[in-house]
């Protein structure tokens, strides 16, 4: 219980109660990534926007766990305002996380900390780390594209 | 039947302290047919057919033996019980075979929201290839096919229908009985999915007078890798093959070739030999223990966990009244995926999802479920347990925010 | 690699006194590839995907671990690496779904009489239904596919090329390193039927640059009930799935549906999980081996044989200069399933027949032949055994009046 | 070895290397039924003409091992002659010898006593029925036209 109690924070409950930055703009703006985890149903879209080599908006919507949905939100509040290179540090540290690998300390994840439980839970990874996948996507299209 | 004294025929289950509630997406294998598949491996690990030495005529012999008992278990003859490498595969070959070289596009098809989508794409691919109308038996107001229903839509344009024997999400039974009589009098085939059935019932294919069956290894004790098709012999002497090569046929010639006979024609390659082989010791087993033992005892179960699910705060039960071991239920406000994993920490293996039958789960209108199955090697602890952790899991996904 | 020592990892070669020479129809199965299975029987045997429960979580992680294993064997994608059924139905798939939807009847397909009954019935098919033209390269005097004789068949119509990579009767090697650019210079593509070549072979797919290519599990020291395709990946994105259901599709709806992606697409209802296992182990085994040594360890053997059969009066080899383990020979004037009667005796296994490949059984103007193929489990003195009852049987029969 | 001269007697390579009957006849005097053995490659063909009850002659043709082949000629050489009710019973006697189940010793199998050998090598008891199943399909459609 204690394992599952570490599963399901508060914020990690409060993103996917009050999902941010939800719903998604149909720009050229914005980059969009598509990913569905056949395993298991997860289905979401990242959308990305980037300028100037900052991280101006992310929006994502789609539908899965409580694990998927929320983290998705997560990732939007924390990568608003990061410039492209911090942005991927992030992620390459989150994903880390997420599978039990070595992580950069001194790199603040903020709110995304508290899929840290994740990791006891082999089975749910994928639910934690579909979003930022997507989102990794987009950022490789920008980078790609020179932005 | 002793559910206890049967899970010491299962390894898994004396491993380990597992509640295995997933038997409608996978059995559980017991001893002897791990056993029996090990004795091929290590004792005449070669291929059948064209072998005049020893060991390849024992591999031979035992494989042939094999198609008898399995054609025997659903009173079928040998050269009705064609080997394939799953229910789905089977039910392909009955719609491309004898759906694509039969069908034209004045004819309907009946199928339903309830089966699985191996038994609904291959369909879909016929009604779009040959312009034959797909049409859904509409479902009554608990999600079941009825044959006042199915009146409604048998036609004189109606040539196949295509209907689960039990739903794999609802456990329903189909009304087989009533519905292929008035489907043969308009002259229409019935292809049956029995995935679900062949665990839990005694099969009669004779009685039942379907034109096509087919089941899986894997759900009813068996191996993983083999399927059956059962297929009426008059139909199956007509079929075209849909795999050409080694095997199946009698003279090859550069431009041309003979096939040979069914059940050989629809068998192509080296067949999956220890499959074949363990199938056939799991279906020994299966009548040991009585299928209608096997379905008394799981039905029993399920009574008892529907009647205490109903009872509780913040469950759903979709299917209360199924006359099978699944329960398809939903803790209120929880996705499956998320409950899933309670389960999981309680050491009870459930299902969550659509299980490959979103039409039904479009029709309950949720978004996926999760599902219980009880079977044979299940006990009334397991049942205790189970709803308890039903209830724990409710409680902690409330306290959680839910 | 030491044949005596390795002889210890098969179960059948250590109970019982046998020279097996039948590696050609199937390789016998060693203990960590039944230990594996049977890991996966007693362990975790459920279902994989969509299973969010540890054990299924576990089958899952291994089934798809068991992939990328294989894919890498190849030198292939993940996403080009096809379970099916065998060699037999990854080149039904091949023929049916690239064959069928690309080909007409200004086409040609270039095959030839070396191919086994799956590769060339499957073509034959697509010529009938397509009305492409079927060509056979003409074959040198030895039996061979040369360079020289494929270009005098490739023309601007050429559109498919489906060739064996080793022949199962006459155990040569396709030139294929060159057949491939020339075919590809016409824009034909190329399927490979590597059965025979997968237990002997390093394959490298993007080296070779075939389009397609086929083999068993239960060839190459694997489990039977299982094979690949590989797919170049730009191919298998545009090719449409030849079974559909369960598995298969993103979405399903009432009267289409949307495919998953390749490998998923061709991969319809639960998979060979214990069997693709099972072969990622026997890969393992295979690469430790290393499939360059077994190859020169079972031509040495051969080339042992050849020089004494060829020395024997009354006896008839048909490809002394085969560069892989196989010998095709026939006692004179005794069928060979009256031979056959007398190696089993002996505890030698050969077999005895057209080996599915009846074409250049005819080429050899013969009813049938004896086939002894060695593997890295044969020793030299199953060699110097396998000599002296071929001149016991040719003795025998003689004196009884053959 | 012991066994395997008593499967190859000489009996059977006499059959074998001139074989008796050999050769079909297109008249509808004679019943035709065709076997082949998918597991071997024997294929072999037998006809039976009767009246009035008797065996007047049988053919057969086809190809396969010695075993398959002579066993074709001992048929057609015991069987000339029989009425169609020992016939039928000679069949029997003949089958359950091979299969090695109870034999009626009172039956004279004649020449086809030589296939006793056979028994000791199960992978063979196919080529040594074949023709003799052929045989008693030819029967069958005799008795069943009511001849
Ligand atoms: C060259 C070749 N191709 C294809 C096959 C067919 O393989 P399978 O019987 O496993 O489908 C074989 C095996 O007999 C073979 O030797
Ligand atoms: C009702 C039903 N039909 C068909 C299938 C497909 O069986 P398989 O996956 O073994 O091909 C299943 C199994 O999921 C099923 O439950």
């Amino acid at each position: 219980m204690q394992q599952l109690e570490n599963l399901y924070r508060q914020i990690i409950m409060d993103h996917y109660k009050n999902p941010r930055h939800k719903g998604l703009i149909d720009s050229d703006r914005y980059r969009t990534h598509h990913i569905k985890n056949p395993s298991c149903g997860d289905d979401i879209t990242v959308q990305s926007a980037v300028k100037d080599g900052i991280v101006k908006d992310v929006r994502h919507d789609g539908s899965g766990c409580s694990i998927c949905c929320s983290s998705a939100s997560v990732l939007a509040t924390l990568m608003i305002g990061q410039n492209i290179d911090s942005a991927q540090k992030l992620t390459d540290n989150y994903l880390n996380m997420i599978m039990n690998r070595p992580v950069d300390e001194n790199l603040d994840l903020e709110d995304a900390l508290a899929y840290q439980g994740v990791k006891q839970f082999p089975a749910r990874i994928k639910c934690a780390t579909i979003a930022w996948k997507a989102f990794e996507q987009t950022l490789k299209e920008w980078s790609d594209n020179d932005e | 039947m002793d559910a206890h004294k049967l899970k010491q025929c299962f390894p898994i289950l004396t491993s380990q302290p597992l509640i295995y509630l997933d038997t409608a997406a996978s059995s559980l294998t017991p001893k002897r047919v791990i056993a029996t598949m090990n004795e091929y491996y290590t004792e005449y690990p070669v291929n059948v057919h064209r072998g005049v030495y020893q060991i390849s005529y024992k591999a031979t012999e035992r494989y042939t033996a094999a198609r008898q008992t399995i054609a025997d278990f659903i009173n079928a003859d040998y050269e009705e019980t064609v080997f394939t490498r799953g229910a789905s595969s089977a039910l392909n070959l009955i719609a491309t075979s004898y759906g694509l070289n039969n069908l034209t596009a004045n004819d309907e098809i009946i199928v339903s929201e309830l089966e699985h989508h191996s038994h609904i794409l291959p369909w879909q691919q016929v009604a779009k290839k040959t312009g034959a109308k797909l049409i859904y038996v509409p479902l009554n107001s608990e999600g079941r096919i009825t044959t006042e229903n199915f009146k409604k839509v048998l036609s004189d344009q109606t040539k196949v229908v295509a209907l689960t024997y039990i739903s794999n999400v609802m456990g329903y039974q189909t009304p087989l009985e009533e519905i292929i009589p008035l489907a043969h009098q308009k002259n229409a085939i019935v292809s049956v999915d029995a995935a679900q059935a062949a665990p839990h019932k005694t099969i009669d294919v004779k009685k039942l007078n379907c034109d096509f069956l087919a089941f899986s290894g894997h759900k009813m004790l068996g191996p993983t890798g083999i399927g059956i098709l059962y297929g009426k012999r008059e139909l199956l002497d007509k079929l075209e093959p849909v795999e050409f090569g080694g095997d199946m046929n009698d003279q090859v010639n550069l431009y041309d070739a003979v096939w040979k006979e069914t059940p050989y024609k629809f068998e192509t390659g080296t067949p999956p030999i220890a499959e074949a082989i363990g199938l056939a010791e799991a279906v020994r087993f299966l009548q040991e223990l009585d299928p209608e033992a096997i379905l008394n005892h799981e039905i029993a179960l399920k009574q008892k966990a529907v009647e205490a699910l109903i009872k509780l705060e913040g469950v759903t039960v979709y299917n209360p009244t199924s006359e099978t071991g699944i329960i398809a239920f939903n803790l209120d406000g929880v996705h499956p995926h998320d409950a899933v994993s309670f389960f999981d920490q309680e050491n009870i293996a459930l299902r969550a999802g659509h299980h490959c039958a979103q039409l039904i789960i479009q029709w309950l209108k949720v978004p996926a479920t999760l599902r219980a199955s009880f079977y044979a090697y299940n006990t009334h602890e397991d049942v205790d347990t189970f709803i308890e952790v039903v209830k724990k899991a409710r409680d902690f996904f409330t306290s959680v925010g839910f």
